[in-house]
């Protein structure tokens, strides 16, 4: 076993439970944090496949942005009085059933994937640019449109946002 | 032939344009309502009245064809294209005279929405006419369906009772009879590439096929006609009905079930009829039979007469899958027959029931006393229907019998059951409305006024016009039917030597 | 570096401006219906740019085999159904909105945006851009189905349609990644070719991967068992947004199946269909049988919309170029029936009266002949009988899958036609053949009455000339 | 070197997991975090392909996952602030007004 | 011009003439259309009778009626020939006299122009009947005729009585129209034509072949001839379906008269003679048609003895005597037959007349034991109705004794068939002299037995009636001397004995007839003792000793009851027909078949898809959960489905 296995393993190994832990904890507080745990967990992963761009954002983004939302929304809502009720919805067992089989029926499948054709980005052409230069160049030419459609994305989260959770108007004209 | 306008395309569309028309005028004037529709129906029948001046005889083409290759929709080869022959020509007439009768006999009993009632009441003409007229498939179908929207609004909104009850049975039972046929019809596209009756016909197709699509297309014939097990939506929808929607769905619209049968079934898959032809006979024996016994156990006026077309409609079954000129000319012959036979009762217990409001027998007795003029009508038609020489419905039923029998002898012998069960109803129907003691309820009545008898008299004449002088009528077919059954392959050696052959299967 | 021709992506580029001058003027404008009518010149705009969009591609200078996006007719044909729905949805909006209350400039950015959404996935010449298309449209429909942010259903409506799609987003995803994973591409139309080869077409990856994509377009277009969310969510909605919502993502999932199933994966249809014909025969099913109980014509309406997925999912089944024209052809008539149907129910709702609940259509034709008149159209059409469109539209799909083979199936679905027309005519039997008991005021407005007499033309239309629109279907599906 | 298929195997587990806290848990802010991580699941496999791949497609896809999450997470968590506001809960099974 | 033609169209034009002009204008003048024209083809009956005499036979087509396919064609046509010039004869004339007798009896009655408009259609069909030239129009002159009979029976509609008869005589009827008809599209389908000279022609060739029917091989020609019988057993009463012929008394007794004893009842022997070449072929077939007549005349009488209603007595007597006709018919003595219906027309139509006269002085009473006595208050009636039931009761030299007399004597030479039907026919000969005068002494002699009102009201009938009893009674004495037959030499001076069987020879032909003039003798001797026996029963009965029928009665009460109530047949057909027919539509076909089984599926369908509908709404919770498993469930099941496709 070569020690980028073993540490595979670890990180493998700490994401699959801190997945565990975020899905069972009462305090979606607690989730949260066992979520940012996992975070720099796969951004480490990132890291050992040549992806440090994207494991840099997996880290801002993720870490730095989205759990922050998350946190501040659960403050928001203030939620003390729903940890101590039941967390499982009644059908639980059926839907733990159903999410195991599924499992089951992909393990097979993906552990047996062979990959398709070779890209020109080896390890090689992406250390010589970087990589944050590598995928610079490809998502301005090649991926612009897709690039340019994230940010309508954003735009809507933007306007979705403001319409939904603006405040009741004050009753106009009465 | 050359009338110097569309003669089908007018009859088909004018209906339907005045229809429209009738769509601008107040909601107000009931009366300026009335009288456009009425207007635009005598001029559709009058228009179409060439078609019986000015039939060929001789030929068993297409006549009066209009848009042959003119195409509708290009995509699916699909045409605009009319026409009639020796089978449909009467049809045509008998529709656009009937559709007058039913605008005469509405005339004071359909007081709310009135308006759409007489749209309703031309779109079906429309729709009804296109029907018999339609050389495209599509085309076809297209009227074949949407006859049944204003149908639907008819017996719902007009109805008795029990309307929407009736009406929804009725929709959903043909749709879904037609949807097997739409399934059929494309199929049988995908065989010939066209949805052109005529180049369909001139085809052969896989016997296996052809019992297949025989089905399919049984499905939608056999509910409409109605044939026996299928026939239960007849009754409901019949009584329910406005009188109208009566008159229209018992003399025109089941004509088309078996209508479809000479049009398709028979002449496309020629093989699989043939096959076929013992369980249709039995089916359209024990509709004969069934209906008429059934109908001793009714208590409803219109109730007992909707059965009764079960057993005349199982005739005209039996006559057409005869497959001989006898069988099939009296099929015909009968399917006008019945139309105006029980169209005309239909318009009578309109009559009646505009006066009193019930279709219970045993509200009526003696009814002979206060209404003799409409007993008389009433009398004249009942004894059609039970198919008195001299009267149209002998002449269907014999020449019927007469195929059946030389079809099948037991079929025959059953199908003759069917005259005598039908004196029996019909007498005890005649009887306890218009003999015995006069019920009180009915003791006040007026007899039937101009307008009524106006509506009635034609069809008077045309029952003793058929009886006494049927080769007017039959004269159309001929030529028409003798094609038919050549490709049927049965006709034309069969007849010739007719009673050898008979002699060949008695052995 | 070249700079990329903007030529086929013109349109898109012109709506999304003129989405987001909209939201701008929104800012300034005081009354909100001027913002209504700016966004019909946006779709104006976008349709004039369109006409020189045709048979291109967008591309990046780098690469010319990977294009992200397709300007052929089969996107434009489903872009025009988008603008359709679009307008006829904001023409039935304006008055609705002003009775809710919630009458926004907001609104009708974001129902562009959503339709540019729909727009880039009718385009999309890549699972990528295909992704975010889909994202954008969905996520300004999450919005969209919870504007009228007090009233608790609209929450709930949101709030359900959101999970679900996120969920079945991420299916999509990971059925792309494994795609991605075993070609080495994520072009549709590059993909076509790597599919076929002997490894990938024989993996069994490739099967949770075609598995995933189905469920999450199954989703996008409420196929059963991927339904669930849609009566739900059609019910709570705001009735003009449940309109443009049933329509728009609707066709727009198709167009995307349509290309993703019929291009990248002709090669596998046998196993496709394996899982689409259940599927199909599933949502005919299901959305004919559940609308007979329903009680709320908004849900019922949503059921019949599942319905009308299962039978344009027969032009996928099938297979051919036939049946992706009739699938767009069906589509095209669905958008005027349904739209037309929903501004019947929007007219209804009035101050007083909710108008969704299925007794308030009690003896219409007596007090509003002319609006049961056309409901009554509306009704036909949606069950399939001549003369209206919706004849033809279900004729043309019966038409395909027979010619495909699929005769059974044919049989099958036109058994469920003839089910649907039951609960069809129940509106017809309420309207006409009962009495009313309280006289339902309507709310008319000019914009509604337009969007009406437009659908019902269109319906009468498409059931008597079909043959131009069938001639543009068969035309813009050449993609085969 | 790691084989792709560990990776892969850990993407479908970290996938399933996300699933499984979807199907089961009842407060919707766990149910967004359950997505997250079944996103998660996918990146992993994403940038895995593209790493063995040598190919950047998978990272470009990933990266817009990202932004989308984002993306979603703003709506998602603006839903949930709205429907607070009317019905002060957050358990998803309790929002079950519109049925049948 | 064909004259002949305005035979049966004058009354037909006198039919629609009170049809449409009766009720409001014309009303009480009405007969005078009716009996003109009756009178008018009366007049040129006669004439045309006479042209046949002297050998002038018509057979012409007036036009082609139907035509079906190449083969089918049948033509409204008219054949008057010596059996048609016979019947021609009767029919004309009862129908006139009938008519006149009508103005009188009818009078002031509702419906007079109805009567009188009904009267000129029987009329009319009936003479459609016997003058057609083929199948098809006799079957129309067939059913017209059964109509007219329907309509005239249920006369008085409003008593329920009235218009059951009418309908039962209508539906009886078709049940041997049933047969009929099959038999007549037989000979079309064998014979290619349905005019009776080619079928005549034709039937010939057809002996040898046979018909399967259900795997057994029966003789065509056999099979035709009893389905045609089959319309003469209805239209003729005879036994099995003789039932509708007394209830059919419930009409106007004029109609009685006419219809239902002098003309339309005999269309069966009439039909059964005109078709003789294809009864000749099959002896089978008159074996059959023998052994019925002779069952009928033997069982009508029987019935007869002991019923009390006076026109349900002459209406048995009446099947009895069709009985008699058939008997002719069977044995082959084709204008034997005829020769008793032209005879038995005279003395019938008299019976029923001179019974509708004593009701009319009656006030309408029918039972015979409310009269008696009646003789001295209707010398007329009386005296006819008393030559009338010597006549009937076969006393020489009247009309009845010869033409009885030829029937037996004929029947005593057809064989071993032709001596049972003789055995049957001389028995019912006995009960036929009994039953007549049992009428005349229990309604003229004796003492009045009827009410107060009643005895003040009696009264002898207006001329009008009177006068037609009159001829008629002239009928019943002379019309026989015709046919004298050949042993007794030619008495009356036709320059032929037995004129009669000669004129018809060319229609009807003769039977051999091989026994000795002694045989003869002796037959002719018994028939007279037959009838003088019957006569001196029924003076003692009734005249002498009064007790005696009701200690009969009460000594075999079995046999009273039986025929007092006509063997049960009635009831019988009611069970087996009508009621089982009824039930079988009330509990079966709406009980069970359309509302359960049919209705059951058709209504079941939907309400089992109502009911899926609201199961499926169920899964439908509302919870996010349940739809999110939902959409997992299907993707595991879709990945399962497709592998097990791809491992499959």
């Amino acid at each position: 076993m070569t020690l980028n296995q073993v540490f595979f393993g670890y990180f493998a190994f700490v994401i699959v439970l801190t997945s565990l832990l975020v899905v069972t904890r009462k305090n979606p507080v607690h989730s949260v944090l066992w979520m940012l745990i996992m975070f720099f967990h796969v951004a480490a992963l990132y890291l050992f496949l040549n992806a440090e761009f994207i494991a840099a954002i997996q880290i801002i983004v993720y870490a730095g942005a989205i759990l922050v939302l998350y946190v501040f929304v659960i403050f928001l809502l203030n939620l003390k009085q729903e940890i101590g009720d039941e967390q499982r919805v009644g059908e639980w067992p059926v839907g733990l059933a159903i999410a195991l089989s599924i499992g089951l029926l992909m393990l097979i499948p993906m552990a047996g994937i062979k990959v398709g054709m070779m890209g020109k980005w080896g390890v090689k052409a992406i250390e010589d640019e970087t990589h944050t230069v590598a995928l610079g160049k490809v998502l301005y030419t090649d991926y612009l449109l897709p690039f340019e459609l994230a940010s309508l994305i954003l735009l809507v989260a933007i306007v979705g946002a403001v319409v939904l959770s603006k405040k009741k108007k004050k009753v106009e004209g009465q | 032939m050359e009338l110097g306008y569309p003669i089908l395309s007018t009859v088909i569309f004018l209906p339907i344009i005045g229809g429209l028309l009738l769509l601008l005028i107040s909601r107000a004037n009931e009366s300026v309502i009335k009288w456009g529709a009425l207007a635009v129906s005598i001029v559709t029948f009058v228009v179409s009245l060439p078609l019986f001046t000015n039939f060929d005889k001789t030929t068993h083409l297409m006549q009066f064809t209009e848009g042959g290759p003119h195409k509708w929709i290009a995509a699916w080869n699909i045409h605009y294209y009319v026409g009639v022959d020796g089978i449909s020509v009467l049809f045509v007439l008998l529709s656009t005279l009937i559709t007058i009768l039913c605008i005469l006999i509405s005339w004071n009993s359909i007081k709310d929405k009135v308006k759409e009632f007489y749209i309703a009441l031309l779109m079906i003409e429309g729709s009804m006419i296109g029907v018999f007229c339609s050389l495209d498939f599509f085309l076809f179908y297209i009227f074949w369906e949407a006859m049944l929207i204003p149908m639907f609004l008819l017996i719902g909104v007009w109805g008795g009772p029990r309307r929407v009850y009736s009406a929804i049975k009725f929709f959903l039972y043909t749709l879904v009879g037609s949807v097997l046929m739409l399934v059929g019809i494309i199929v049988l596209y995908k065989q010939a590439q066209t949805f052109n009756i005529l180049e369909m016909m001139s085809r052969s197709y896989p016997y296996k096929l052809q019992l297949m699509l025989f089905w399919a297309f049984f499905a939608a014939f056999a509910v409409k006609v109605p044939m026996f097990p299928v026939h239960t939506w007849l009754p409901d929808a019949h009584t329910e009905a406005p009188t109208a929607g009566s008159v229209i769905l018992a003399a025109i619209l089941i004509k088309m079930g078996a209508y479809g049968f000479l049009r398709f079934s028979i002449p496309m898959f020629p093989d699989a009829a043939k096959a076929m032809m013992p369980v249709m006979l039995g089916l359209s024996v024990v509709a004969i039979i069934y209906g008429g016994i059934i109908c001793l156990a009714q208590t409803d006026l219109k109730r007992l007469i909707a059965y009764s077309s079960v057993s005349h409609m199982g005739f005209v079954t039996l006559g057409i899958f005869a497959f001989n000129s006898q069988g099939v000319e009296g099929g015909i012959l009968q399917m006008i027959n019945h139309g105006i036979v029980t169209g005309a009762l239909f318009l009578c217990v309109g009559v009646i029931y505009d006066r009193t409001h019930s279709r219970v027998i045993a509200d009526y007795g003696g009814l002979a006393t206060p209404l003799p003029v409409y007993a008389g009508f009433f009398l004249v038609f009942t004894l059609a229907s039970i198919g008195l020489p001299s009267m149209n419905g002998f002449i269907g039923e014999f020449l019927i019998i007469l195929g059946g029998f030389k079809a099948s002898k037991l079929v025959g012998v059953l199908a003759a059951t069917g005259v005598i069960i039908g004196a029996a109803y019909m007498l005890w129907l005649y009887q306890n409305v218009f003999f015995t003691e006069v019920n009180d309820k009915v003791k006040d009545l007026k007899d039937m006024n101009g307008r009524e008898i106006l509506t009635l008299l034609p069809l008077l004449i045309l029952v003793f016009w058929i009886g006494v002088y049927p080769n007017s009528f039959l004269s159309f077919m001929h030529v028409s039917v003798s094609h038919l059954l050549e490709k049927v392959n049965y006709g034309a050696s069969a007849d010739m030597n007719l009673a050898q052959i008979f002699i060949d299967l008695i052995r | 570096m070249q700079y990329p021709d903007l030529g086929p992506i013109m349109p898109e580029i012109a709506f999304i401006a003129a989405a987001l001058v909209v939201l701008m003027l929104e800012l300034v404008i005081k009354r909100k219906e001027a913002i209504g009518f700016l966004a019909i010149i946006g779709i104006a705009v976008a349709m004039f740019y369109m006409k020189g969009s045709f048979g291109a591609t967008f591309q990046s200078a780098s690469n010319p085999q990977e294009f992200m996006f397709v300007s052929d007719g089969y996107s434009a044909f489903f872009k025009v159904i988008f603008f359709v729905n679009l307008f006829m949805s904001i023409l039935i909006s304006l008055k609705y909105l002003k009775i809710e209350d919630s009458l926004k400039g907001e609104y009708f950015s974001l129902l562009m945006l959503s339709t540019s959404g729909m727009m880039i996935m009718a385009s999309s010449g890549d699972l990528i851009v295909l992704y975010l298309g889909l994202e954008l449209m969905a996520m300004s429909t999450y919005i969209l189905a919870g504007f009228m942010r007090n009233n608790t259903r609209s929450n709930e409506a949101a709030i359900k349609y959101f999970l679900l799609g996120a969920f079945s987003s991420a299916i999509l995803l990971y059925g792309v990644s494994i795609l991605y994973g075993l070609t080495g591409t994520t072009n549709i139309y590059r993909l076509a070719g790597l599919v076929a080869a002997e490894d990938v077409h024989s993996s069994p990856a490739l099967l949770l991967s075609v598995v995933m994509i189905i469920v999450a377009f199954g989703y996008k277009v409420a196929a059963a068992p991927f339904h669930m969310w849609a009566p739900d969510v059609y019910e709570g909605a705001p009735t003009s947004v449940t309109a443009f919502m049933s329509v728009g993502p609707k066709a727009a999932g198709f167009a995307v199946m349509g290309r993703v199933f019929l291009i990248s994966l002709s090669s596998y249809k046998v196993e496709w269909t394996t899982i689409l014909i259940p599927v199909a025969i599933l949502t005919m099913a299901v959305g004919n049988i559940v609308a007979i109980a329903q009680t709320n014509i908004k849900r019922m309406l949503a059921y019949s919309s599942i319905a009308h997925a299962g039978y344009a999912m027969l032009g996928i089944i099938a297979g051919t170029r036939m049946g992706l024209a009739a699938m767009m052809n069906y589509l095209l008539v669905y958008a005027f029936m349904n739209v037309g149907a929903f501004a019947i129910v929007i007219m209804l709702r009035s101050n007083v009266v909710k108008g969704d609940e299925l007794s308030d259509y009690q003896g219409l034709a007596k007090s509003n002949p002319l609006a049961a008149a056309l409901m009554l159209v509306f009704m036909f059409s949606l069950t399939g009988i001549p003369p209206t469109g919706g004849f033809m539209g279900k004729f043309y799909i019966f038409m395909s899958i027979i010619d495909a083979g699929y005769i059974w199936l044919a049989v099958v679905s036109v058994v469920f036609s003839a089910i649907s027309a039951y609960f069809y005519l129940r509106i017809v039997v309420l309207m006409y053949m009962k009495d009313q008991e309280k006289v339902p005021e309507l709310s008319l407005s000019p914009a509604l009455s337009l969007s009406l007499i437009i659908s019902f033309v269109m319906v009468i239309a498409m059931g008597i000339l079909p043959s131009a629109f069938i001639d543009v279907a068969r035309v813009v599906s050449l993609i085969l | 070197m790691v084989p792709l298929s560990w990776y892969l195997v850990l993407s479908a587990i970290v996938f399933v997991l996300g699933m499984l806290g979807f199907l089961m848990r009842r407060n919707i802010i766990i149910m967004f975090l359950s997505v997250e991580l079944m996103l998660n699941g996918v990146n992993i496999s994403l940038v895995a392909f593209s790493h063995y791949m040598q190919d950047l497609r998978g990272q470009v896809l990933v990266f817009m996952i990202i932004a989308v999450a984002a993306a979603e997470a703003a709506i998602g968590l603006a839903i949930i602030v709205a429907l607070f506001r009317n019905k002060p809960t957050v358990h998803v099974d309790e929002m079950s007004e519109l049925r049948g | 011009m064909e004259y002949y033609l305005l035979i049966p169209f004058l009354p037909l034009a006198a039919f629609f003439i009170n049809i449409l002009l009766g009720r409001k204008i014309l009303k009480t003048a009405s007969h005078w259309i009716s009996t003109l024209a009756v009178f008018g083809s009366m007049v040129i009956a006669y004439i045309t009778v006479a042209g046949v005499i002297k050998g002038n036979t018509i057979n012409a087509d007036l036009y082609t009626w139907i035509t079906s396919g190449s083969d089918f064609r049948v033509s409204v046509g008219f054949l008057i020939d010596q059996l048609t010039a016979v019947m021609l004869v009767v029919v004309t004339t009862v129908s006139f006299l009938v008519h006149v007798y009508s103005i009188g009896y009818m009078h002031g009655e509702d419906g007079y122009y109805r009567f009188f408009a009904f009267l000129s259609l029987f009329t009319f069909s009936m003479l459609m009947l016997i003058m057609s030239n083929n199948l098809l129009q006799l079957y129309f002159g067939w059913e017209a005729v059964g109509l007219c009979s329907y309509f005239l029976i249920g006369f008085y509609y409003e008593k329920k009585s009235a218009a059951d008869a009418g309908k039962k005589a209508f539906v009886v009827n078709r049940f041997g129209d049933f047969g009929f008809g099959l038999g007549v599209i037989i000979v079309f389908l064998t014979l290619g034509t349905l005019h009776y000279l080619p079928v005549f022609e034709g039937i010939g060739g057809l002996q040898e072949k046979t018909l399967n029917i259900f795997g057994a091989q029966v003789d065509l020609i056999t099979v035709i001839a009893l389905l045609l019988f089959c319309g003469a057993v209805g239209k003729s009463a005879q036994v099995p379906l003789h039932v509708w012929l007394p209830d059919a008394m419930e009409g106007p007794t004029p109609v009685s008269a006419l219809i239902h004893a002098a003309t339309m009842v005999t269309a069966g022997v009439f039909m059964v003679a005109r078709l003789n070449p294809i009864f000749n072929l099959s002896p089978f077939a008159m074996a059959v048609v023998a052994i019925v007549g002779g069952i009928t005349a033997l069982f009508a009488a029987t019935i007869a003895l002991v019923q009390n209603d006076i026109k349900r007595v002459v209406a048995y007597s009446t099947v009895s005597q069709l009985g008699y006709m058939m008997i002719a018919c069977g044995v082959g003595a084709y204008s034997a037959g005829i020769f008793h219906l032209y005879t038995h027309a005279f003395f019938k139509a008299l019976l029923f007349l001179a019974a509708g006269s004593v009701m009319h002085a009656m006030a309408g009473e029918l039972d015979m034991q409310k009269m008696g006595g009646l003789r001295k208050y209707l010398p007329v009636t009386y005296w006819t109705m008393l030559i009338a039931s010597f006549s009937i009761a076969g006393f020489p030299p009247l009309a009845g004794f010869f033409s009885k007399d030829e029937i037996l004597w004929l029947a005593f030479n057809g064989g071993s068939v032709g001596k049972v039907a003789w055995g049957m026919g001389a028995v019912a000969a006995v009960l036929t002299a009994f039953y007549s005068f049992r009428l005349i002494y229990v309604t003229f002699h004796g003492k009045f037995r009827g009410t107060e009102e009643q005895r003040h009201h009696l009264h002898e009938s207006p001329k009008v009636m009177t006068v037609p009893l009159i001829i008629l009674c002239v009928g019943a004495i002379a019309s026989g001397w015709i046919g004298i037959p050949q042993l007794l030499g030619d008495v009356v001076g036709l320059h032929h004995s037995n004129w009669f069987a000669h004129f018809m020879e060319p229609v009807l032909g003769h039977p051999d007839v091989h026994a000795s003039h002694s045989t003869e003798w002796a037959v002719m001797a018994l028939s007279i003792a037959i009838a003088v026996t019957g006569w001196l029963v029924a003076v003692w009965f009734y005249l002498r000793d009064p007790g005696i029928p009701r200690r009969l009665a009460k000594e075999h009460p079995f046999i009273y009851k039986l025929l007092w109530n006509k063997y049960y047949v009635d009831e019988l057909y009611d069970v087996i027909i009508v009621r089982a027919s009824k039930g079988v539509a009330k509990h079966i076909m709406v009980g069970l078949t359309d509302s359960q089984i049919i209705e059951g599926i058709v209504n079941g369908v939907p309400r089992a898809i109502g009911w899926f509908s609201e199961q499926l709404r169920k899964l439908q919770t509302g919870v996010t959960h349940r739809y999110a498993s939902i959409m997992a469930a299907g993707l595991f099941l879709a990945f399962v489905l497709m592998f097990i496709k791809l491992w499959s």
